[in-house]
Order: C-alpha cells, then structure tokens, then sequence
C-alpha cells in the first residue's frame, strides 16, 4: 500500500521574543522549536495517530501538515507533492484534498451561519456552484446520522456530540483523501465519545479516507488507529503499529502513558511508572535525552548524550536503555 | 520592564512627533495664507509677506517642522506675533488654571463615583442600583457646556450661591475655591456616572469570576473579599479609561471655561482663534496633546505596575 | 449514623430560569462516612456542580432549596444563615476547584492568599507564614518559602492545583470537597495529584467528596462512589460492589462505554444513545427511561425508589432486585 | 429584527430610548410641516417672550420663535450624526479589519495613525481645523469623521484580533477559503453587532460635538438654527431670559438620552458581553 502522507525531518520554529527585545538582549536565536525532526507517513486508506500531553507540539504539527504553519526545515510530501513549497495554487488544490476536524466542535463553525450553509462552505469557497447545495447538504447529513432538518440550525443550538457531526459531515464534503482530526473526542462525555469514534471508524471502512488523529486520550487510540507515534517536548520518542505499542511499548515515556490510565475497576493490578516533576520549558530543553528530568529509569549517560535509534519491524524509538 | 517603559515612551514622542506634522501639514494644505487671515483684508503684499517670513512660513515646510521641534527642545514655542510675548510663556501662564480644574472635577467624580459603582455592584437589582444606574446615565449623557449653562443659571444667576466668572483673586484661596467649585461640577458631573457604571460592571465581572469563589470558599470575610480580593482588580479598568479620558477632559475644559469666563487654556485657544493669532493656537493645542499622550503613557504604565500579570510579561 | 460526616437527605435544587424552574437536583440522598473518600460520577449535565453549590452554599442568586437537609457535624447546613456557613468554609469544610488557573487570585501572591485565609487564628504574621510554607512543602513544591512570594501566573497548572490542596488542606478540615481538579490537567500530572490526594488524606485522616467524570480516577481513589444521573442519584454504594455489581442500568451502561475498559481492540464501541431529558419539565416515571435498554411498563408511570438491593448498596430502579 | 424590536419594547428603559429617538427623528423630518414659525424669521416685537400659546417656548432677541428653530436644528444635528457616523463608521471598518488581518507592520502602522490622530482632544482639533478653514457645516461633519475613525477601527481591529484566532476562522483558512470571502462572510457579521450598538452610543456624543461647535460660533453660520446657537444665544441673554438655554438644551438632553437607552438595551439584548468593552 502506498503512503498518502510522508513527513520528513519536520521542523517547526516560533519566535519566542520581538525582534527588539531580542536585539537588546542579544539573543542572536529568538527562537523555539515546537515540533522538531519529525518523520512519518500515512498509508492510504488507514489511520496515523500522534499522541502527546498538552505542549508537545502535536496540534503545530497538524497545522503544519495543513499549511497553517510553516516548516522552517524537512518535507511534508502529499501525494509526492512536497506542501513546504507550494505556491498558492497548489496549496488550493492540496486544500481541496484534505479537511480538518478541530477540536472545538461548536467554536469550529462559524457562529452566524447555519449548518446547511457551513457543511456546503468547501463547495462555495472551491468556486463548484454547479452542484446542488440542497441535496449536497441533505447527502452529509444523512451520511453522519443526523436528520436532514438539522440544515436549519445554527451552532449554538447544537450539543457537543452534534455540532462534532457537523464538523466531520463539512470535513467529508470534497470527498477528502486525508483527515487532519485534532482531539476528535475533546469534551465530549464518554457515552457520545464512542458514537464519534464508530462514526469515524464507519466512514473510513466505507469511504476509504486516510486519517490523521491527533490526541492525548490512550483509551480511544487502540480502537481507531493503525500507526501510533507519541511525540515529547517536539519530538517523536516511539512510533509503530498501535498493537506493538499497546503490547510491547519500550520507551519509558510511552509506558509512563499507558500506566498512567487509572482503570474503571478497583481491584485493578496497578504497575504504575510514575514521572517526576513537570514538562520542562521549550526554551530550555534538557542537555542529552529530553526526557531524562522525569524519567524513572534515568541512568549514566542520559543527561549527556543523545539517545540512539532503535528501529526494527516498523517500531521505532529513541532511548539509550529501552525497557 | 524597563523595555516596556523606553518604548511606550519612545511611541509617545513619535505620536507627539506625528501629530504636530499633522498640525502642520494641515494649515500648509489649507487654502489661504495664514498670514493673509491674520492681517486682514486690507494688508498691503509687503505687511504679509513680513508677517509671512516672521512667522516662519515662507520657508519650506520639512525645515519648519524641523526648526519647531527644534525650538520645541528647548522649550520656545515661538513668538506671539501680536503681544510680542513668548508663546510658551502665555500658555504656562495658562496651563495650571485648566490643571487644576481638570484635577479638582475627575477627583471629585472618582471620590463620589467609585464608591457608588462599588455599591451598586455589590446591591445589584436594588431601588438605589437602579436609581444609581438611570442616574449615571443622565449624568453620562449631559454634555458638559450644557451642564455648564445649566449651573452658571442655577447657582449663579439665580440663586447667587457662587461666583459666575473669572478663577478668583490671586492669592485668596477662598475666592478661589468658591470660583472652581461651578466649573469642576459641570466637568464631573458626566464622570461621576461613568465612572460608577464602569466600576460597576468590573466589580461585577470581578465578582463573578472563580477566584472570588474560591475565596469565598474558604470563608473569608465579606469585607476581605470585596476590598482586597475584588477591588483592586476591579479598579483596574478606571486608570486606563480616566488617561485616556484626559481627552475629554481637556475638550470639556474648554467649554466650561468658557461659559464661566476662567482663565485656562482652552480659553486661550478660543480667544486666539477669534484673534487668528495662529502661534499661540499652535501652541497650546500642542501643549495639550503633550498633556493628553502623556496622561496615556503615564496610565499604561500605572496599569502595568498594579498588575502583575502584566507587569511579568514584560 | 453519626458517623459520617456529612449526610444529605431528599435534596432538591431549582433554578428559576425564562424557559420556567429547572429542576437541577431531585430528592438526592447521599452519606460520606468518616475518613473516607466519596466519589460523585456523572455526565455533563448530571447536576455535580449544583451539588457542590448547595453544599459549600455558594450557589447562583436564581436558586432555590425546597427541601432536604444537609448534615455536617451536627448543622443542617440548609439552615445557617451566611455567617454561620462563613465560620464553617474554609474552616471544617474546604474546597479544590476544577480550574486551576482561575482559581487563585491573580494579582495577590501565593504567601498572601495562603495568610489570609488563615484569619480565624491569633497567630502573628511569621507563624502564618510559617504555617502556609509548611503546607507547600507537603504538596511537593520545591522552595516553599521563597514561592510564597510568587503570584499565580508563575507556576504551571500541575503547580496550581497543588497549592489550591495546600490551601484547602491548611485548616485541618474534616471535609474537603474535590470538583473535578485532575480534569484540567495531563494523564500523567493527573495521576501525581491523585496520589497526593491519597497520601494527605491518609496522613490528616479527612474525609474527601471527589467529583469526576473519570471512572477510572474514582476506582482508584474512592472508597465509595455516588453514580448521578440527570439531577438524581440512580446508584451508590461502595466502589467494590458498584464498579464489579453495578445494578442501575445507566451505571452499567457507563462502565461498558468507557474506551478505557474495551481492552480488545474494537471498530465498533458501546454508546448510550438518546438525550438527558428537559429538566425544565421532568418526564414522569424513571428519568433514564428513554435511553434504557430494558425499561418495562411501570419505568414510564411510576418514579422508582430509593432502594438497598444489597447491604450499603442502592439504586434507583425498579428492576434492582431481579 | 421585528422580533429585536419587540424585546426592546419590552423593556421600559429601551421604550423609552425608542419612543425617544422616533419623536425627535420625525419632530426634525416634519419641521416644516409642524414647525408655526419661520425659523428665521424676525418679529423685533415680540422679542425675549416667554412661553405663550403663540411661542410654545418663547422667543430670542430678535424674536425668532424658539420652537421652531429647535425643530429645525434637529435638522442639522441629525443631518451631521448620520453622514459623519456612517462616513466614519465605513472607513473605521475597512482600516480595522486591514489591521486586524493584515501584516503586522500595516498593523503598527495603522494604529500609528489612530494614536496620532486620538492623540488631539477631539475639540481642540475641531478648534483648530475650523480656525483654519473657517466655519461650516462640512467643516464639522469632516472633523468627527476624522476624529472618529480611531474609535471604531480600533474596536474592529480587537475584535478581529480575537475572531482571527478562533477556530473557525482557522478551519475556512485550512478549507482555502480567500481572505475577502473570510473577512467578509465570517469576520463582518460577528463584528457588525458590536459596532451598530456602538454607533448608535456614538450619536449622542456626536450631537453634542456639533451643538457644542455651533455654541462656540465655529459650527453652522447663523442665522441656520442649531440647537448649539440657540444656546449661545441663551448663554448671552443669560441674566435677562432662561428659555433659549432650556429650549436648546431640551432637545439636546432628550436625544442624547433617547439614544443611549436604546444602545444599552440594544447592547444588553444583542451581546451582554459587550458591557466591558464598551
């Protein structure tokens, strides 16, 4: 199967002083890296999901990947296309092939119109006014179970769970090859969470759509996802398929993640690996493994060197002492 | 900080900068010659364009706005052309009658305003909240000359109560106590009312916030809460509206100083602009917009100390 | 019976709203024995924070309690006018709030707020101080002392939360009140502040009422669990019996439907379909009615009891005891 | 909107602004049909009257009858309100949303102009325009116009600010959706309600300018009657006759009042969130 999206050596910088202040304080390097030598590809058809807490650059890289921010290095190919040097035409039609799920549902649509006119938006703004609106906006509807009066109503007046339909209805409207979906789940209450993940799960069946999933809920990535990376302080720590990662996880980060789910059953074996302290500042990244402040198994040499590359089997991680 | 400080500075004296470009460009783009105005129809070629070379404006205008600035550094804004006498020296002259003025009616607006804001947030639906809030209202929407008409007819044409023209006697302060009294009202009394809605609904956003909760929860006593733990954040907002209102105030001066015939210097910019003696417009209208940047800067800053969410950001 | 600390009985909470009175809580009845932990667990609109609010009495102006009492260390709280109920918050009964961030006051600093809510006691101002930097050092905060000068904005919100326990912790109160204060946070930040939460309440033997939306925190922590479902209690008991027994059709539901449970791995996950019913005007019979897979005819007519199908186990359903 | 209407009028404060704002718009509109004067015209006879059954609110110095000269100074004073607020308002919109949207240098240099030009006390700097090019009614119509720009540009710029970064407007970017198309149908219908409100405070203070001018003789050129003129007259004639002072002011108080209730009704119907930022 050929990969739709491949990502390489991905870097993503934002100043982090004015121009000014910098000068003044001689900073000669006003920047940080929110995402930083990331590399992964989508295969067609299937679901890549990138898990990550709050600050570590998931949701920059899913802009990247949309060309809402710009790759200071590396290459985001779509389709052999690389979309870092796009001119405006292409990243026309580049938009045209892909759609993002935000992870607000209701502050994702646009307040003052309704949700007829939001889920045909895609055909109005790509110039095909030859298709009839009505029935196109009848067609999505029905397509993520929501009746077709619904055209009618406008953002506030839906719950969470519907106005997240609505989302995936305008993000299905061109047809789309890839799905950017950031925190599809967020704020939603776990009984509506499982309608939106099968809602997913049918139309990629059905429609074949390739997925990109971003999000900070282990629980949901088993069931949606085929590639799982999880991603630290900018940077991937391990990357391979979902089951190896549920059954074989190696970074301690990533086992740090899985065990820090409490579950629903009191009598529950509890093998926690507890992190110290918190997630350090962009602007002063640890010297040697990034994760070393917090990791429990910190040993010689972390807090010096790089760690190595592990890859084997399509399951990659970087760690000098892999569990 | 001290970045903060240099540049909100550095901005103020660029817009101080800019704006008496504006002023310049605006009587050069101005059909006629000021000169001309100034001396009448009846002025012979040669008296304007003596008028003209004294005043500065024969010559290009970029080397006028440069030798103003120039003189304006070491404090001479040129020469009333008609008394001979500094302009900087009539408009100082002037200055500290508007600055008073202006000092008395905001201070007597924000002793009687705040408070009341502050209550009415704290007795919301109340009579006296609703009294309070249609009150403001009114006193918000009376435009100063009219309050200013209204006093000088009330209080010193009928009842006699108070003194209807002038600043008072030099030197007697009781005089001039008597003679500030009118004229500081008819400036505050609009302040008064937005500076009760303004606090207010701050007190009010404040009070809602989770923070207060919070301290609620813990007990802590009514008055702890609403005198240390809301109304320093809610008195925020009135140091920025009250610099920037500077404005208003100064506009306001000029109505009431007028009506009630006080010296000032909005009564210089009137009484020269009815003698077209340009100089002294120029002047004090640049003195004043010096004062009004300056109130603006002056509370930016204040608001960047109170606040230390702001104050660590810089 | 006295030995809990708490005890609320048939509470009802209204809200008077334009579309007519909302019924936010419905004869709720709900125990939390001493020196234990309690956890209340429920969807959004379940009536947790109206909850919250009729019990540190902090609730919005439009409220109204027409019955039901709440019982703790011998007051109804119902009862006590305001300064009766300000001697007892932040005293004997404390609180930590969902949000970390707007929590704290944002331009007084950490030592000020931490002294402050001390006033009660007739200790100079170093003692205070004192106290308040002993308090950090106990929720894990490195520098107490010199922290204590810092305002709120500098520290994250892992940082946060754990000042708010600091603070809600330093009167040495039998009750602290938990809303949701690990659900802003990170899973892995989440799990440290439940383990704090262990620990203190261990060592200062309180009891606590923790509030989450999280089954998997509440098996954890809880000795007991209160299960809410649009404005009434439909299951309580302790978590072994609920989370392994649970008998109310809702709370059976909710645990299948948590992605954390499903460990195969699964294309198809369990929903409860349907809505929460209009609270304005609550249908008759049983609330869950409309989503349950297994209502019979009575479920639409007749509201079901407050039952103890097990010893210390109850639920509100009318097929608990088959 | 008959449905906004109808929540006004159910409130008493916002009736009133109504009603208010409705008698003052048509007493201007139809002063020469109610108006029983030539405005004016001189009558030395009756000069300095009080109010009669003739002169509802008496006469000035040359006998003008008051009230006809306040209905139609509601003339001028609304003719100035409408054209400089809607002149002002259009070009406040356009440099705002560009300095919201746009570049951050074309940002600075926007707000470089609105500071400048706020940095002039709005009638200081009429004072001074006026002295230079003389007095008329277009002199103060392009005064406000100017001195207003900055108002309502730097209330659509924060707002733009703060709409720009909402996902929405983020999710057409990604959906490639063309600046105009996102400025026009996504930012200006989320921005228009705060600003119509805004306007609609904004009439009073712009009345009050203009009668303010004219009271200062730099506004319309007498003999054109001006709420403004009728109490410079007043102002005059203080110690012999009251009634222009209560004639001019009347109107003046009355529309000012009329104008803010139905804002703040407006404001408190439309968005209750405004109430800070206004």
């Amino acid at each position: 199967m050929s990969n739709i999206l491949e990502v390489a050596n991905v870097r993503v910088r934002f100043r982090s002083q004015g121009a000014l202040q910098a000068l003044v304080q001689g900073n000669s390097d006003p920047y940080i890296d929110a995402v930083r030598d990331v590399s992964f590809s989508v295969k067609e058809g299937e679901t890549f999901t990138l898990v990550g807490e709050s600050g570590s650059g998931k949701s920059t890289l899913a802009m990247a990947v949309a060309g809402l921010h710009k790759a200071a290095e590396g290459s985001i190919l779509f389709n052999g296309d690389d979309v870092t040097t796009m001119d405006d035409d292409a990243m026309q039609t580049y938009r045209k092939q892909i759609s993002f799920m935000w992870q607000n549902p209701v502050g994702s649509l646009s307040p003052r119109l309704s949700v007829g006119s939001l889920i045909t938006e895609p055909f109005k703004i790509h110039g095909l006014k030859q298709q009839d609106l009505r029935a196109e906006s009848d067609r999505l509807l029905k397509l993520v179970g929501l009746p077709a009066h619904f055209s009618e109503r406008y953002p506030h007046q839906l719950s969470g769970g519907q106005a997240r339909r609505v989302g995936v209805a305008r993000a299905l409207a061109l047809h789309p090859k890839l799905i950017i979906a950031d925190e599809p789940t967020a704020g939603l209450d776990v009984s509506v969470q499982g309608e939106i993940l099968n809602l997913l799960n049918r139309l990629q069946d059905e429609l074949g759509v390739s997925m990109f999933v971003i999000t900070h809920n282990l629980n949901i990535v088993r069931h949606i996802s085929d590639q799982t990376a999880i991603m630290y302080l900018g940077r991937f720590v391990e990357l391979g398929d979902t089951d190896a990662i549920f059954a074989q996880a190696k970074h301690p980060y990533t086992l740090a993640l899985l065990s820090a789910n409490p579950e629903a059953d009191p009598d529950a074996q509890i093998n926690r690996i507890e992190l110290k302290g918190e997630v350090p500042s962009l602007l002063m990244r640890p010297r040697g493994c990034e994760f070393h402040t917090r990791c429990p198994f910190v040993a010689e040499g972390c807090d010096q060197t790089f760690p190595p590359v592990h890859s084997d089997n399509q399951h990659w991680l970087t760690c000098h002492y892999p569990r | 900080m001290l970045l903060y400080i240099t540049k909100r500075l550095l901005l103020g004296v660029v817009i101080v900068i800019l704006a008496v470009t504006v002023l310049f460009v605006m009587i050069h783009l101005v059909p006629g010659d000021p000169a001309r105005i100034l001396l009448g129809p009846r002025a012979t070629t040669e008296m304007i364009a003596t008028m003209s070379s004294r005043m500065g404006l024969d010559q290009p205008l970029p080397i006028q706005i440069l030798k103003f600035f120039g003189n304006l550094f070491r404090g001479d804004l040129g020469m009333d052309v008609i008394t001979k006498r500094p302009v900087a020296e009539i408009v100082f002259g002037q200055l500290p009658f508007t600055l008073w003025l202006i000092f008395t009616a905001i201070t007597f607006a924000a002793l009687i305003g705040i408070p009341l804001g502050c209550y009415s947030a704290l007795h919301r639906n109340t009579l006296i909240d609703r009294i309070t809030g249609i009150l403001s209202i009114a006193c918000i929407t009376a435009p100063a000359f009219v309050v200013a008409l209204f006093s000088l007819l009330i209080f010193a044409v009928w009842l006699q109560w108070f003194p209807a023209v002038g600043a008072g006697e030099r030197g007697n302060f009781g005089d001039q106590v008597a003679h500030i009294v009118l004229p500081a009202f008819a400036i505050g009394l609009s302040w008064i009312g937005y500076l009760a809605r303004l606090v207010r609904a701050s007190m009010l956003e404040v009070m809602g916030e989770n923070h207060i909760r919070t301290a609620r929860a813990y007990g802590l006593p009514e008055r702890v809460v609403v005198f240390r733990y809301a109304l320093k954040l809610a008195v925020l907002p009135t140091v920025t509206v009250i610099g920037v209102g500077m404005g208003f105030l100064l506009s306001a001066a000029l109505f009431t100083e007028i009506v009630f015939a006080r010296p000032g210097i909005g009564k210089l910019i009137y009484d020269s602009i009815i003698t077209r003696n340009y100089p002294v417009v120029m002047g004090s209208v640049l003195v004043s917009t010096i004062l009004f940047v300056a109130s603006t800067t002056i509370s930016d800053l204040i608001n960047a100390w109170l606040d230390p969410r702001i104050r660590a950001s810089l | 019976m006295s030995d809990n600390v708490l005890t609320i009985k048939d509470l009802s909470v209204h809200y008077a709203t334009n579309a007519g009175v909302l019924k936010a809580l419905r004869h709720i009845n709900l125990d939390v024995p001493r020196g234990s932990i309690v956890g209340v667990v429920g969807e959004s609109g379940c009536g947790k924070s109206t909850l919250i609010g009729s019990i540190i009495r902090l609730l919005a102006d439009n409220a109204d309690v027409p019955n039901g009492s709440i019982e703790f260390e011998g007051n109804d709280l119902i009862k006590l006018n305001q300064d009766q109920m300000r001697a007892i918050r932040g005293n004997s009964m404390s609180i930590v709030f969902q949000d970390p961030m707007s929590t704290l006051n944002p331009v007084l600093s950490i030592g000020r707020q931490m002294v402050d809510i001390q006033y009660r006691d007739k200790k100079s101002y170093a003692e205070k101080l004192a106290r308040s930097t002993e308090m950090l050092a106990s929720v894990g905060i490195p520098d107490p002392a010199g922290r204590l000068k810092q305002f709120p904005h500098e520290f994250s919100g892992g940082m946060q939360q754990r000042i708010s326990i600091a603070m809600a912790l330093q009167a040495n109160p039998s009750l602290l009140i938990a809303d949701e204060p690990t659900t802003a946070l990170d899973a892995t930040l989440e799990v440290q502040i439940i383990h704090l939460l262990k620990e203190l309440q261990t060592n200062m033997g309180c009891s606590i009422l923790f509030i989450s939306h999280h089954l998997g925190v509440i098996a954890e922590l809880c000795d007991f669990v209160v299960v809410m479902y649009a404005g009434e209690v439909v299951e309580e008991g302790s978590v072994r019996d609920v989370f392994h027994r649970p008998t109310h059709p809702y709370t059976q539901k909710l645990l299948q439907c948590d992605p954390a449970v499903i460990a195969e791995k699964s294309r198809h996950l369990p929903t409860i379909p349907g809505e929460i019913p209009n609270l304005v005007e609550v249908p008759p019979g049983c609330v869950f009615r409309n989503r349950c897979e297994q209502a019979m005819e009575q479920c639409s007519t007749v509201v079901p009891l407050w039952d103890e199908c097990r010893p210390g186990h109850f639920v509100t359903c009318h097929r608990a005891r088959e | 909107m008959i449905l906004l209407l109808k929540r006004i009028c159910r409130e008493p404060m916002g009736l009133l602004g109504l009603v208010l704002v409705v008698l003052i718009s048509l007493s201007a509109l139809l002063a020469s049909v109610i108006a029983p004067h030539d405005p004016i015209a001189l009558n030395i006879v009756d000069r300095l009257q009080g109010p009669s059954a003739n002169y509802i609110l008496g006469t000035d110095q040359l006998g003008r009858d008051l009230f006809s000269r306040v209905l139609y100074g509601g003339q001028v004073a609304l003719k100035v309100a409408l054209i400089s607020i809607a002149l002002a308002l259009s070009i406040g919109v356009l440099l705002g949303m560009l300095a919201g949207f746009g570049p951050s240098w074309l940002d600075n240099l926007i707000m470089l102009f609105f500071d400048t030009i706020r940095s002039f006390p709005t009638v200081m700097f009429a004072l001074a325009t006026v002295a230079l090019v003389g007095p008329s009614l277009s002199t103060v119509i392009v005064v406000i116009v100017i001195t207003s720009i900055p108002n309502y540009g730097r209330v659509i710029r924060t707002q733009t600010l703060t709409i720009k970064n909402n996902e929405f407007i983020q999710a057409e970017r990604v959906m490639g959706a063309s600046l105009g198309r996102i400025l026009w149908v996504h930012v200006l219908p989320n921005v228009m309600g705060p600003l119509m409100i805004l306007a609609s405070m904004d009439i009073p203070t712009v009345v009050a300018l203009e009668a303010g001018l004219s009271f200062l003789g730099m506004g319309v050129k007498p003999p054109t009657p001006s709420w403004g003129s009728i109490l410079n007259d007043g102002y005059t004639l203080i110690r012999n006759t009251p009634w222009p002072i209560i004639a001019g002011s009347l109107p003046l108080v009355l529309i000012t009042l009329g104008f803010t209730f139905l804002g703040e009704s407006l404001r408190d119907l439309i968005d209750p969130k405004l109430r800070k930022s206004l």
